[in-house]
């Protein structure tokens, strides 16, 4: 059987299957589901200073081929939120803890608690498109970017990931920021700023009006970004959105991600998801001669 | 995706409950819920409780969103969408349905497809809900009321240790508050009687994927709302806590 | 009967329901083809000076919500087309010629030449996302996009719309260049940048590696950039992307849509699907009380 | 979506024809293609020439495309995907086949499911095509060589007149080069015989979408590539003009 085990730094997995942040990850118990389920890794949901109920509903809605959501980023806040992890730790499969904040100051002071708490990692969410204040913002500003991830950067010493907006002319000049600011990895992608309409009720469906939209219809747009960024950065990158079997999951690794993240497929096709991808991954490696992910990349790449 | 549904028919159940019937040609099962969209205000979930061709959903006035589905009207249109959830299992065990005030909801649609008893609990006579038409297709129906206005003075988790203790049930379906149920569930392990109970929790999607219901390690919106007896003994937080909308453990 | 009938300036369409450009519209008679089918006006293929052949084989694949596509802008040039236009005047529908160029006088060039030639309306590509050189480059820089449609609208009489790239963080300061340029209209979206890679061949399959996504994927990124463009410009609005029912048509025009154009729905669901969506919106509208589009569109922005 | 197929065999059928032999799990119906992605250099339309549980392509050497084609061995993989068009229409017509040189492989699948008379050309008789297999499933089957090398010395045109002529049939289905096929129909309209025609256009999205296959009004790829006499009447373009990639009206 073919290893699938991958480290981003001192994060070291079994597989590349990661929880993508906002899925299933509010609770500790939903963490461990998760990582029982095969996740290589689990990012939590994103956690802010303070506690907050996010957008009222509805904040999901459901397309034929994925979803547009605007959860406005409900979390319990960063203290209640380290009380959570601790009571899973030492946890079966690393936790990366998903970070926003409006500010440096906020960045640094949730990254170092979910330090503290025994997150093996940090992810910058700079990249939420449907809370304001926060996240797309920042995301678009090569310039902020590279300040905002050199301060969390330098206050952990876990790696640092930063998750990047597709909504973007250029993500590439975002990737950069994050390498130039020493980031360790960067994600990609966030949601699609999307809007849907109810005829019938002649308005925007969501309470925030505007959400993200994700699953299978923006994994070509999540593959070309990898893609480009795979071309630009010399850092690890993380591929998102859409995955939901191994061949997308192996698009995403040609394009060049060492490892990726599944979030709507876990709810289109349950927690099993993470099982039928890595265990067809391996089959198609096996089959198609590749003795590791690094291989598939270059085969496009070179 | 949400679908504009046209209201036919409003009843009025008890003091603070109506039935909304309404057109919808999806098919439902016993204990599927939906999310119904009150434009401009919230979106929230309710139990189907009619799956015929026509379908309906029992609200009883708790806040705003219910509050605002009391005052619709035939002609009306709500946003609906589902219908999620597993719902009860049928099978033939000899069964005890135990309702407690809107808990009823789920239930009927169960009680008109197999054969159970029925007890029926509520604050008082007034609150009782679904009496009259679970007589039409169950033999032994009884009721308690917390005041004694009408049945059992007492609650229904009294009644149905009664009705266990004199009845010879395999199984217990249920629905109704959590601390009810909790209670419920303790009678029936002591009784080695099997259990299918509907659960709540605060609920975004409904789709399985925010985690914001969860219950331990149970999304209540899709492995739920209906969990079974060794389902329901691996829940660490049942009885005790729930998350609010935040994500933040509170009690009951 | 509700009267669908709409007008871009001079424009006059009995319905709002436009072919939009790069899809069966590259003959004369492909043209007549989808105005006899119920488009209210068609977009011709993007033309050029010169003839063209496009990208080569492979440049479409096939996704279970849409298509990527890398056509790479294939045209006869201006001229011959131009000969191709004057076989089918005075034609039952008008003509919108959708031009491009990799500068004002190329622009100015083809956008005479098709006037001439009895186009009604000129549609400038200011965003295809994969001819290296022309489009998409354009489109995300608001000076350029002003200086280039101003350039187009003094040289000739017929309305001029641009049509937008939804591959920028900002696409209003894009359409509100469009509109200090003196534009008649923008058209949004174009395909969004995307790509798609075989497992098994391990290499992008588009022979341009580089796509657009269309289709049903695409549409709540769509109807997003009508709504917040609606919010900033005083000139219409042509909605595009995904639309394949009269509902996708009735979510557009309540986004701020003045009238719609349907592209992959064509090979999705035929050529049929013009007067299925037509008469759909009617039929909503009806059963609904909305005496006309600007009703629909005020229910959700007023 | 391009699917990965895998080649089982090659087979040699004439100086410039062989077949390719490949698992696809696909339905397809006789007279319906596919385009086939050699990565790396074209993605170009083949017509299926065997549609049974193991498909296959009958592939005519022309340029890169099909050179490339040529060299593949068991094993290899190549791109697929389809099956586009609308195939023939199977009636109950007494028919005629007529193929002209690789024109015989959209035929094929037709003569394994349904009887017909055929006529097979080709430029001399190391070009003519399935003549064998042909003789397997029909009764008459006749071929004519440009030089006379086998069958009856002419063009497919002039055999099929003189089979039509001598035969008493309702329907012609063919395939060849356009010259050929227009030639034909005149003869067949002369007659009185009923047409269905497989033909062909520069395809890129094979969709029915991009419009770089049309045929006067008709898109070869979804409409077609199979016409019959009515639609052929309509063709402004057939047998006079094609379109090239950059949509130029040219010669045939
Ligand atoms: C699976 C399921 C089935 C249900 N079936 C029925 C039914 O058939 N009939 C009925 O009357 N009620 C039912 N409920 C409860 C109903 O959803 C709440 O009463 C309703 O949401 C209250 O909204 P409100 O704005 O009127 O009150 P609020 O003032 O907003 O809240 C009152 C209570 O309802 C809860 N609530 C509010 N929003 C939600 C939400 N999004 N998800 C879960 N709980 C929420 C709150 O936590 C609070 O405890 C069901 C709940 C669930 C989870
Ligand atoms: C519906 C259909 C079914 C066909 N079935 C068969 C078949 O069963 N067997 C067979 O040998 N050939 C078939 N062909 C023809 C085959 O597609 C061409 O021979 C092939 O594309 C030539 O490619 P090349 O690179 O080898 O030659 P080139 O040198 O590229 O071209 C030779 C000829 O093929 C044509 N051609 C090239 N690319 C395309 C394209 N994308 N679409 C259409 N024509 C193209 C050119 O116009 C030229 O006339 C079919 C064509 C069509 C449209
Ligand atoms: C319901 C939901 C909630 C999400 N919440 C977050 C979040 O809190 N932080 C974040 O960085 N991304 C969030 N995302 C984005 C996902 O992590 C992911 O980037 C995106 O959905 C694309 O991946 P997918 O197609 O696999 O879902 C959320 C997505 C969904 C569907
Ligand atoms: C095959 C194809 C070719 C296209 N060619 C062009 C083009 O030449 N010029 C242009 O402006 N847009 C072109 N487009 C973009 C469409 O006009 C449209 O903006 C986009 O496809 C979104 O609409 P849809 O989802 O209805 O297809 C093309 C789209 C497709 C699918
Ligand atoms: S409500 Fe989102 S997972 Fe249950
Ligand atoms: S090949 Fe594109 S329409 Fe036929």
């Amino acid at each position: 059987m073919i290893d699938l085990a991958v480290e981003i730094g001192t994060i070291r997995m079994s597989n590349p299957a990661m929880l993508a942040s906002g899925v299933m990850d509010e609770t500790g118990e939903a963490l461990v589901r998760m990582m029982e389920a095969g996740a290589g890794a689990v990012v939590t949901k994103s956690i802010g200073v303070a506690a907050h109920d996010g957008h009222p509903n509805p904040c999901l809605v459901e397309l034929p081929h994925g979803y547009v959501n605007a959860m406005g980023l409900p979390n319990p806040g960063m203290d209640r939120f380290a009380e959570e992890l601790r009571t899973i730790m030492p946890a079966p499969a690393p936790v990366i803890a998903s970070v926003y904040a409006a500010d440096e100051e906020g960045f640094v002071a949730v990254a170092a608690a979910m330090e503290d708490a025994g997150a093996a990692g940090v992810e910058m969410n700079l990249s939420c498109p449907h809370a304001a204040g926060f996240g797309m913002e920042l995301g678009t500003d090569p310039a902020r970017v590279r300040s905002m991830v050199e301060a969390v950067a330098s206050s952990v010493s876990v790696p640092v990931m930063a998750k990047l907006t597709p909504n973007t002319a250029d993500i590439t000049a975002i990737g950069r920021a994050v390498e130039d600011g020493g980031g360790d990895a960067v994600v990609a992608i966030n949601t699609l700023r999307a809007m849907c309409i109810s005829p019938e009720f002649a308005r925007p469906v969501l309470s925030n009006r505007y959400g993200g939209l994700s699953g299978p219809a923006v994994r070509p747009v999540g593959v070309r970004a990898v893609y480009d960024l795979r071309r630009e950065l010399s850092i690890p990158i993380v591929g998102v959105g859409g995955i939901e079997t191994w061949r997308d999951a192996a698009e995403y690794i040609m394009a060049g991600a060492s490892c990726f993240q599944v979030g709507s497929a876990v709810g289109r096709r349950g927690p099993e998801v993470f099982r039928e991808i890595t265990g067809g991954l391996q089959a198609f490696m096996e089959s198609h001669g590749y003795a590791g992910m690094k291989d598939m990349e270059a085969a496009v790449h070179d | 995706m949400i679908e504009a549904v046209v209201i036919n028919r409003v009843e009025a159940e008890s003091k603070d409950c109506l039935t909304l019937h309404f057109e919808w040609d999806r098919p439902v099962s016993p204990g599927q819920f939906v999310m119904v969209w009150i434009p401009g205000l919230d979106e929230v979930p309710m139990s189907i409780s009619s799956i015929g061709p026509e379908k309906a959903m029992t609200v009883r006035r708790a806040g705003e969103a219910t509050e605002a589905l009391h005052a619709l009207s035939p002609g009306d249109r709500m946003g609906v969408r589902g219908p999620y959830g597993n719902g009860f299992e049928l099978n033939g065990m000899r069964t005890l349905a135990v309702g407690g005030g809107v808990g009823m909801a789920p239930l009927m649609p169960l009680l008109r497809t197999m054969y159970a008893d029925v007890a029926i609990g509520a604050r008082s006579a007034d609150e009782l809900l679904f009496e009259e038409e679970a007589r039409r297709y169950c033999d032994k129906v009884e009721t308690s009321t917390d005041d004694g206005s009408r049945g059992m003075r007492g609650n229904a988790v009294q009644l149905a240790e009664r009705m266990m203790d004199e009845g010879d049930y395999e199984q217990v379906v249920a629905c109704g508050p959590e601390v009810m149920l909790y209670h419920l569930f303790r009678a029936c392990e002591a009784r080695g009687v099997h259990c299918q109970m509907s659960l709540e929790r605060y609920m975004k999607c409904a789709v399985g994927l925010c985690g914001s219901c969860m219950l331990g390690k149970e999304r209540v919106c899709i492995d739920g709302p209906v969990f079974d007896s060794a389902r329901l003994r691996a829940l660490s937080e049942f009885g005790r806590s729930k998350r609010d909308a935040a994500g933040r453990s509170v009690g009951l």
